[in-house]
């Protein structure tokens, strides 16, 4: 299932970059991360609960940073295990300057295997969005936030 | 079957459900049960805590408020309203739905307020609440607040049910002239929903809700008459689920039949 | 709920048999008080939960149970690995490359499909078992996964069997009569380039599942399970398990259903039985309906392609020439079977003699395919069927008409048809005018009036279907020369016992079809007494000497095989107390005792007459100083039945398959929502006939039964699976079984056309040939001819498959052409 | 009262009173099953949907695999154990059941008796639209519900065979 999108900040494409490109601050950006490990430059490891509103999934995820040229674009890969599910999801970003803030274009490959897929196959694709706008919805007041730090004179995140 | 460990209360007021909601992480109210203990035995999703409402009694009311709006208590089951002379009174299409929901067994626990926060979006009740213009009646720790039935469904599975939130009511105003209306096309005889769309026309404006279509029930407004409403239908540029029971070009398709079925059932009834 | 009277071909039998007696099976199934394999407890037994692949084709990396078999309660894990070094593959029936496919009772290596167990874990409680099956980490390397038959034959196409280097399980040419010279002789030629018959299955209500124990000490386990066909899952597992097979003990009470689904258990009863024994303990096993719809088993899938059918002027049709694609799914577990079974039928109802058939089966990244209720048989009866009715709808012919030109005829029975099976009996155009009447056929163009004046398009449709029962297993050597396989067995034991009661022992495995019951009827009527004098053991236990090699509850044939299994043990048991009855009586020889109302009396000399209890206690209890000739005399007799069969032709591919075939007439009339393609059965009848029925109410719901499923599988059951290979209806949400409110009124009527080739002139009729599937496709067809004539071109019709006929009628004859000659 | 994951139970099955500590996450049905060790009830999907577990709880016909056993504290249950009478009599829709062969395998029996019984409790002269929308959440498999409607209605009309 493919979903992609365009998005525009009022950041540099170095503030958004930052952001996406450090784990640490991905991991912030996503719904219930209750765990997260760096395991070396390029691969990470989050245990998440995922709000469904029924109740929560768990899953751990594994990311690897496939592909990077900073600052315009970033491949990704997310592969995790949960009861029931085993998700794979390829997600790239395209970063170019926007007048003074930055356009970014992205793009997600999510496939998921399983039970879960199986008895979910009408349900999936909003609840995919409903995940993805959430992620984009932190991002924006994540790179906001950076904006506004960085204006007020904040330290330089790093890379 | 075979649920993951879960914790389990039983509170015995509304204020310590509440309490219960709002302490535990993960918590989430349990009423009729039918559709989170069948997510819970599939292990894809689960609550840490079920707070079991059984006992809250107060919540199973079904009455006619002073202004002739029928409350409708988050308790109460599909049986009850299907028996209420209350609904029948105010707003007959709400327990013509219920008699469609699953079957008998599931009608004895399934609840009003189970149907519309599980909002799966085959369910029946969301696109007939939005349509008749009802409001959610929400208790929280910092007290009560009302929010529409139009602004309640956010997301599949996904209410403004808030943390630590308990819904106690659905009031839906008094029809005054209105009538309602709603058509389902189902996998069989009340199976599965395909598409639904539940209809309230007042006067020559006609409120369509479309369920099944989207994530959350989608509110048109058109003029009462079959052209116009399925104009409407096609000018909102649905993109629909495509699954084994139907691709979206189907459910697309469907959508403006119902509609149109759902408007003059709705006009039968002004 | 209409019923036709009978139509006699012979005088009534007199006694139970033909009467509609209470069901023995009722009393203890109306309380609850039924045992069912889950109902089985065992002490300190522990709970197996199997872990199952969420891949559709996979390499497994590693499997890591460590943290399983931490957690507290835990007895134990197996692992492929583990199954790998116990025991030997299971046997295969295919030759090369098919046979060279290694199946193990959890995956080696890979998986081969969603939902295939890769490790099982065994707990103290249910819910333990799958706590820790969560724990067991599985890594796995994705492979491309193939879901189509057709494309899985292609070069390039992924291997499922890397041993086996192709998808292909069996591929061969069936060519019988001549079929260039048909269409030499033909008027025109119809075309029809593909049809697509769906993947579905019966889903019996129990769920698959068996308890089991090891013996230590004699090395045997029990089995306490739902194996519909221990006979050949003996023969399966035993030599997987490098045992001999009397140290498989498998005991079934009573089943919830079964409809082929439970005759290849044999893997997963394998990874129970290393269990039992690694861990020493027993361990019960219940499969979950998510299991069953994913993992347990489905009805065949084919698609027919490039068909070709000679047709003269009037309607009458030579013959067909079909390449068609089985897909066995991921492990050919019964088959190849499936690619000669339906042979056994070749030209459905109809006098064809030239038929050309490729036929191929493959692998795909699917749930293994199994016998489901009409195997093989009804995917070629609704090919037949579809035949038919395109065939007349292109040359505008009356498909009524067409079918009864080209019906085989009561007069010609016993028919042979071109690839030497034997239809034994039957009168299809009579079947046909009572379905007729009975949904008012005459008032057809009335109804079309009257459903158009409400906006509906209505529509007649029929399904001619055969039930062709009693297998000749020789038929497996069509496919393989090498197989050792043939004819077919059932057995019976009768005895007299001690207190007098007559006690009978079946090899069958009743899963609801009432043997119990038919049995007694039968055994009643020879010794002279009533059924409720008859104590039919409920069950199987194959540690009895009730157990032959073909043993089971399957293929239609209790009426044939079983019944004459206990015909002929009660027979031999009527002979033995005549025997005795004319030593004590002192009667000039057995024949001059009669068997009558539980005593042995002398023909000539009534008051000299011995109650069955004393034939027993003198047999059992007080036998000093009998007289020698009555040595052999046990009152305790076991019979095997043997249908007569020859080894069928290998070179022709020629012989009779079946001993019994039962007729299948159903006649269905719909109306549709042109809107929405919503449609409805407005109006249905089912007529049969299997020869002498023994207990007519038994087999009026037989043929409910089968024509629940049929219709079920016409409307709304189906498996169809993502790109990934995830099956998208795992449940009864997904997959919707008919409910009380989905099933139209049905209609039935019969009439007797008794079997001339066993002795109670019964026809097995259980399965039936998936007659509703037809008959809905053919009336869809119908009733769809205003809206620009659409061709039905699959099985499974879907309200929003049938909007999409109405949307777009010439996208579903583009591939329908007619050729003058 | 604080969550707790298993707690004391005491439900009425049957008539008679059993007191049981069990885990939270405990389905009725297997509390009923494999604890009460009451087989009668059945098992036949994971969902709700086919309701072999049906019971009689508190007087409403339920799905017992889609109730935890804790939610059942208190209340009273029948199941199929309960309708033949203590001298081994039927229950008239038991003998309907058998005079009409409206059960096969008999594994989806007692939940279609449970739900029929909850039917007649509240309505004595079904229509037969009436006892196809009783019997709708109950699945069977082999009769096609032919002659368990039949079966129902003569039941209700109390023509069975004595």
């Amino acid at each position: 299932m493919k979903v992609e999108g365009t998005r525009s900040y009022a950041a540099s494409r170095e503030q958004v970059w930052a952001v996406l490109n450090d784990p640490a601050e991905m991991a912030g950006l996503m719904p219930g991360v209750e765990n997260f490990e760096l395991l070396d430059e390029t691969h990470w490891r989050a245990k998440v609960k995922v709000p469904l509103g029924l109740g929560s999934m768990r899953m751990s995820i594994d990311f690897e940073k496939a592909d990077s040229r900073p600052p315009e674009h970033a491949r990704l890969q997310a592969k995790g295990k949960g009861v029931g599910a085993i998700m794979s999801m390829e997600t790239e970003f395209d970063l170019s300057e926007d007048g003074a803030g930055t356009a970014m274009r992205w793009q997600a490959d999510v496939r998921i295997l399983g039970q879960v897929a199986s008895m979910g196959q009408r349900v999936i694709q909003p609840i995919v969005n409903q995940q993805v706008e959430n992620v984009l919805g932190a991002l924006d007041r994540r790179v906001s936030a950076k904006a506004a730090g960085a204006a007020a004179g904040g330290p330089p995140s790093s890379g | 079957m075979l649920l993951s460990e879960v914790g389990y209360a039983r509170p015995s007021s509304v204020d310590e459900a509440v309490r219960l909601l709002a302490e535990n992480d993960g918590a989430r109210p349990l009423a009729g049960g039918q559709t989170i203990v069948n997510v819970m035995k599939a292990r894809a999703a689960a609550p840490d805590v079920l707070v079991d409402l059984a006992d809250l009694a107060d919540l199973r009311a079904i009455a006619t408020a002073p202004d002739g709006a029928l409350e409708l208590g988050a308790l109460a089951t599909y049986a009850q309203v299907i028996a209420s002379s209350e609904v029948k009174a105010a707003r007959p299409v709400i327990a013509e739905v219920a008699t469609q929901i699953a079957d008998v067994q599931v009608r004895n626990r399934g609840t009003v307020g189970g149907n519309v926060c599980s909002n799966d979006p085959t369910n029946h009740l969301p696109p007939v609440f939005v349509a008749a213009g009802a409001s959610m009646t929400l208790v929280g720790p910092d007290g009560e607040r009302t929010v529409p039935a139009g602004e309640f469904f956010l997301g599949v599975y996904m209410t403004a049910v808030g943390p630590g939130e308990l819904l106690t009511k659905v009031v839906v105003p008094a029809r005054d002239g209105a009538g309602d209306g709603f058509s389902a096309i189902t996998i069989g005889a009340d199976g599965t929903c395909i598409v639904n769309a539940a209809a309230t026309v007042a006067g020559d404006e006609a409120r369509v809700v479309l369920g099944c279509v989207a994530a959350t029930p989608v509110l048109l407004t058109a003029a009462a008459g079959a052209g116009a409403v399925r104009e409407a239908v096609r000018a909102a540029g649905l993109d629909p689920p495509s699954d084994l029971h139907g691709p979206a070009e189907y459910r697309r398709h469907l959508a403006e039949v119902v509609a149109e079925r759902a408007v003059a059932a709705a006009r039968e009834e002004t | 709920m209409t019923t036709t009277a009978p139509e006699q071909v012979e005088a009534p039998q007199k006694g139970f048999a033909g009467q509609s007696i209470p069901r023995k099976e009722d009393k203890r199934l109306v309380q609850g008080q039924g045992v069912f394999f889950d109902d089985v407890k065992r002490h300190g037994m522990g709970f197996v939960h199997f872990v199952r692949s969420p891949y559709a084709h996979a390499g497994i990396v590693s499997i890591d149970v460590s943290a399983a078999e931490e957690l507290e309660g835990v007895y134990g894990t197996l692992i492929g690995e583990e199954v790998a070094a116990q025991t030997d593959p299971f046997f295969e029936m295919s030759t090369p490359p098919g046979s060279e496919i290694r199946d193990y009772a959890l995956a080696v290596g890979k998986v081969r499909f969603s939902g295939e167990p890769v490790a099982a874990v065994v707990a103290e409680t249910r819910e333990l078992a799958r706590d820790a099956a969560e724990l067991v980490e599985v890594e796995y390397e994705p492979l491309e996964p193939v879901l189509d038959a057709v494309a899985a034959a292609e070069p390039g196409a992924p291997i499922l069997h890397d041993e086996a280097g192709s998808n292909v399980v069996w591929s061969g040419t069936f060519e019988w009569g001549d079929f260039d010279e048909a269409l030499a002789e033909a008027d025109r030629v119809v075309k029809i380039d593909r049809l697509y018959f769906h993947r579905f299955s019966s889903t019996p209500l129990e769920c698959a599942g068996a308890l089991v124990e090891y013996d230590r000490g004699t090395a045997q386990w029990t089995l306490h399970c739902n194996h519909q066909m221990p006979g050949i899952g003996i023969v399966w597992m035993a030599p997987a398990l490098r045992v001999g097979s009397d140290k498989l003990r498998i005991v079934t009470q009573d089943i919830g259903g079964g409809f082929g689904n439970k005759i290849t258990l044999h893997p997963y009863f394998v990874a129970l039985c290393l269990l039992a024994r690694k861990l020493n303990r027993p361990v019960q096993w219940t499969e979950w309906r998510t299991d069953q719809h994913t993992a347990n088993t489905h009805g065949n899938e084919r698609t027919f392609l490039d068909v070709e059918v000679p047709v003269r002027s009037d309607g009458t049709m030579l013959g067909f020439k079909v390449r068609a694609f089985d897909d066995a799914g991921a492990f050919p577990r019964y088959e190849p079977l499936g690619c000669i079974i339906w042979a056994q039928v070749t030209p459905g109802c109809y006098r064809w003699r030239h038929v050309k058939v490729d036929f191929t089966q493959t692998c795909t990244n699917k749930s293994p395919t199994a016998p489901n209720r009409g195997y093989s048989r009804m995917q070629q009866l609704w090919f037949t069927e579809r035949v038919i009715d395109v065939v007349a709808h292109e040359l505008r012919l009356d498909p009524v008409e067409v079918r009864k030109r080209n019906y085989i005829r009561s007069d010609e029975m016993p028919y042979e048809t071109p690839n030497g099976c034997v239809y034994d009996s039957g009168d299809y155009a009579r079947c046909l005018d009572i379905a007729l009447d009975l949904v008012g056929y005459d008032k057809l163009e009335e109804r079309r009036k009257d459903a158009e004046s409400r906006g509906r398009l209505l529509g007649l449709g029929i399904g001619s279907t055969l039930d062709s029962g009693t297998n000749n297993f020789g038929q497996s050597q069509l496919l393989n020369p090498e197989l050792q396989f043939s004819g077919n067995n059932e057995v019976a034991t009768v005895r007299l016992d001690i207190f007098g009661e007559i006690v009978v022992t079946l090899g069958t495995t009743p899963q609801g079809q009432s043997h119990e019951t038919v049995a007694a009827q039968v055994v009643a009527d020879l010794l002279g007494v009533t059924p409720d004098d008859v104590h039919v053991r409920a069950g199987h236990d194959s540690y009895w000497n009730s157990h032959a090699g073909f043993s089971g509850t399957y293929a239609s044939q209790f009426a044939v095989t079983g019944l004459e299994a206990v015909k002929g043990a009660t027979l031999a048991l009527a002979d033995q107390i005549r025997r005795l009855a004319a030593v004590i009586l002192g009667a000039d020889g057995p024949d001059d005792i009669l068997l009558k109302e539980g005593m042995a009396e002398r023909r000539d000399m009534p008051e000299a007459a011995l109650p069955f209890m004393a034939c027993g206690a003198i047999i059992n209890v007080n036998n000093a100083g009998l007289p020698p000739e009555l040595d052999d005399v046990t009152l305790n007799c076991r019979y095997v039945y043997r249908p007569p069969f020859q080894v069928p032709d290998t070179e022709r591919k020629f012989g009779n398959l079946t001993l019994t075939y039962a007729t299948q007439i159903h006649a269905c009339v719909v109306e549709v929502d042109p809107e929405t393609g919503v449609y409805e059965i407005v109006d249905y009848a089912a007529v049969d006939d299997c020869g002498t029925r023994i207990h007519p109410q038994i087999v009026e719901g037989q043929v409910h039964g089968a024509t629940a499923h049929a219709l079920g599988a016409a409307t709304f059951e189906t498996f169809p699976y993502d790109e990934d290979g995830t099956l998208l209806a795992s449940n009864f949400y997904d997959y919707h079984v008919p409910h009380a409110l989905d099933m139209p009124p049905l209609k039935t009527g019969s009439i007797e056309s008794p079997s001339p080739f066993n002795s109670l002139g019964t026809k097995g009729m259980g399965e039936g040939g998936g007659a509703g599937i037809h008959a809905v496709c053919a009336a869809l067809q119908d009733a769809l001819r205003p809206v620009g004539s659409p061709i039905v071109t699959e099985s499974h019709n879907p309200y929003h498959r049938v909007w999409a006929l109405i949307r777009e009628p010439e996208a579903s004859r583009a591939g329908i052409e007619v050729s003058e000659r | 009262m604080a969550p707790v994951t298993s707690m004391h139970v005491s439900v009425t099955v049957n008539g008679e009173l059993h007191e049981r500590e069990v885990e939270a996450r405990r389905l009725l049905v297997h509390l009923i099953r494999d604890d009460l060790d009451l087989t009668g009830t059945h098992i036949g999907c994971d969902t709700g949907n086919c309701g072999a577990c049906t019971v009689v709880l508190d007087g409403l016909a339920v799905k017992s695999c889609m109730l935890l056993a804790v939610q059942a504290d208190g209340a009273s249950i029948e199941t199929v154990e309960s309708l033949a009478g203590p001298d081994g009599a039927l229950h008239p829709l038991q003998q309907a059941f058998s005079d009409r062969h409206a059960l096969q395998c008999g594994y989806c029996t007692p939940g279609m008796l449970m739900s029929a019984k909850h039917l007649l409790d509240h309505n004595a002269e079904p229509t037969e639209n009436e006892i196809r929308r009783a019997i709708q959440g109950n699945v069977c498999r082999c009769t096609g519900y032919v002659n368990i409607v039949d079966a129902i209605a003569a039941a209700a009309k109390g023509e069975v065979s004595a």
